[in-house]
């Protein structure tokens, strides 16, 4: 299983702040970040809108990563827009 | 050195901070610090107040890594961050960035430095309530583009 | 844009400092702020203890004269200068500078500002306590060469 | 009569904190940095080489005063080393 978290706007517009995917979902066992887009923007246009944005950011297991990241079981993937503190 | 991260719903002392600071170490000359205080206007409109969201733990994460950076770049002795996070109202702190050094100028780049990555890569977002309904806070250009200093400012 | 100077051998309260100056604007989204501390040594010597002489008026007059040029220089909303006077010891407070803006940059570069140049303009004198006797303390190049920046580099 | 102040380690050499000139002391009426220099120098090698110091500081008035720097009577005059505060 792999958990995927959204937050602040693309929480609200998702309306969910995790998902849960069990691996068996998945069509390979050690998916790419951009697989994992391809996969969730199945889920409907408004996923495939964030998910594709240009500036969405992704961590996985809270570090930062890009499209050809690997995904593996057990892992903590999270999609973000761009930060806004301090 | 010396590294504190904190994020919380709490307000912080800055004094106590800074006695924090400067008891740490003997050789520390100069403390910088920077409080982020939150405005009532944004982009012309009132904001009556705000929310701010994180992502727990790898926003600690990320706030020790850019202060670990900062310590390679700079003699730096000690360096405190606390980031509030929840429900904050004009004129309340909103991020404290302290460093203690032997030298100001170490000190001050070192502080500016943190803050500057802190805004651009520590997972913090704010949503504003204004008169006419909530909005979240897009990034702004100006905050990407401070960092080019980094890239190419002799330390 | 509010100024206050205070030269006093009495020590100061950073936090109650930043909260006045907080407390100034509610335009205010930036302080950024310098503590000098006491340092035990000096040029490989221990020192013992410091004693601080000023030009009383002179100096207040110059410390506002710096602050004037900063605020000229950056969009500043409210400045303080605090430098102690007299005895000091290791890990005292000496001095504290404190700026508030709207945006961080201007904060911190009219704070590193003011304080390079009180650190070559303001008439302060530092004698130190060593187990080896007493000595004035002699000014530095490194002060001097600080201000350098300040003619060449941009706002 | 003008008043002259001596601080921190010119204060100690010389032993003294302030003197006052009557201006009946001086030649002329209005005299220059550099003349009242001259004029103290008369008293002895240690204010000679103190007042002539390369990096000796003057204020007049609280103001910092370069060497042609006229001096009036009523005056407020200040020569100090190079400042350490901060």
């Amino acid at each position: 299983m792999i958990s995927v978290l959204f937050f602040a706007k693309y929480r609200e517009q998702l309306g969910t702040a995790k998902i849960c995917i069990e691996s068996s979902e998945l069509a390979a066992e050690n998916l790419t970040v951009a697989e994992l887009k391809a996969h969730l923007s199945q889920r409907g246009d408004l996923w495939a809108t964030v998910l594709n944005a240009e500036n969405t950011l992704c961590a996985v297991n809270q570090d930062i990563a890009d499209s050809a990241c690997f995904i593996r079981e057990g892992d903590e993937v999270a999609f973000y827009p761009p930060v806004t503190g301090g | 050195m010396h590294s504190l991260v904190r994020v919380s719903a709490d307000d912080f002392d800055v004094g106590a901070e800074c006695d924090a600071l400067r008891a740490l170490s003997r050789r520390s000359g100069a403390i910088a610090q920077f409080v982020g205080v939150m405005r009532d206007s944004n982009q012309g409109d009132d904001v009556l107040t705000m929310e701010l969201e994180h992502y727990p733990g790898m926003t600690e994460r990320r706030i020790s890594e850019i202060i670990e950076r900062a310590a390679a770049r700079w003699p730096i002795l000690a360096a405190t961050v606390i980031h509030r996070v929840g429900l904050l109202h004009p004129q309340d702190q909103i991020v404290f960035v302290g460093v203690s050094a032997g030298h100001r100028h170490d000190a001050f780049q070192a502080c500016e430095f943190i803050m500057d990555f802190l805004k651009t890569e520590a997972p913090f977002w704010k949503k504003e309530r204004t008169p006419s309904g909530e909005r979240w806070v897009d990034a702004r250009d100006t905050d990407q583009q401070a960092l080019a200093r980094w890239q190419t400012e002799k330390a």
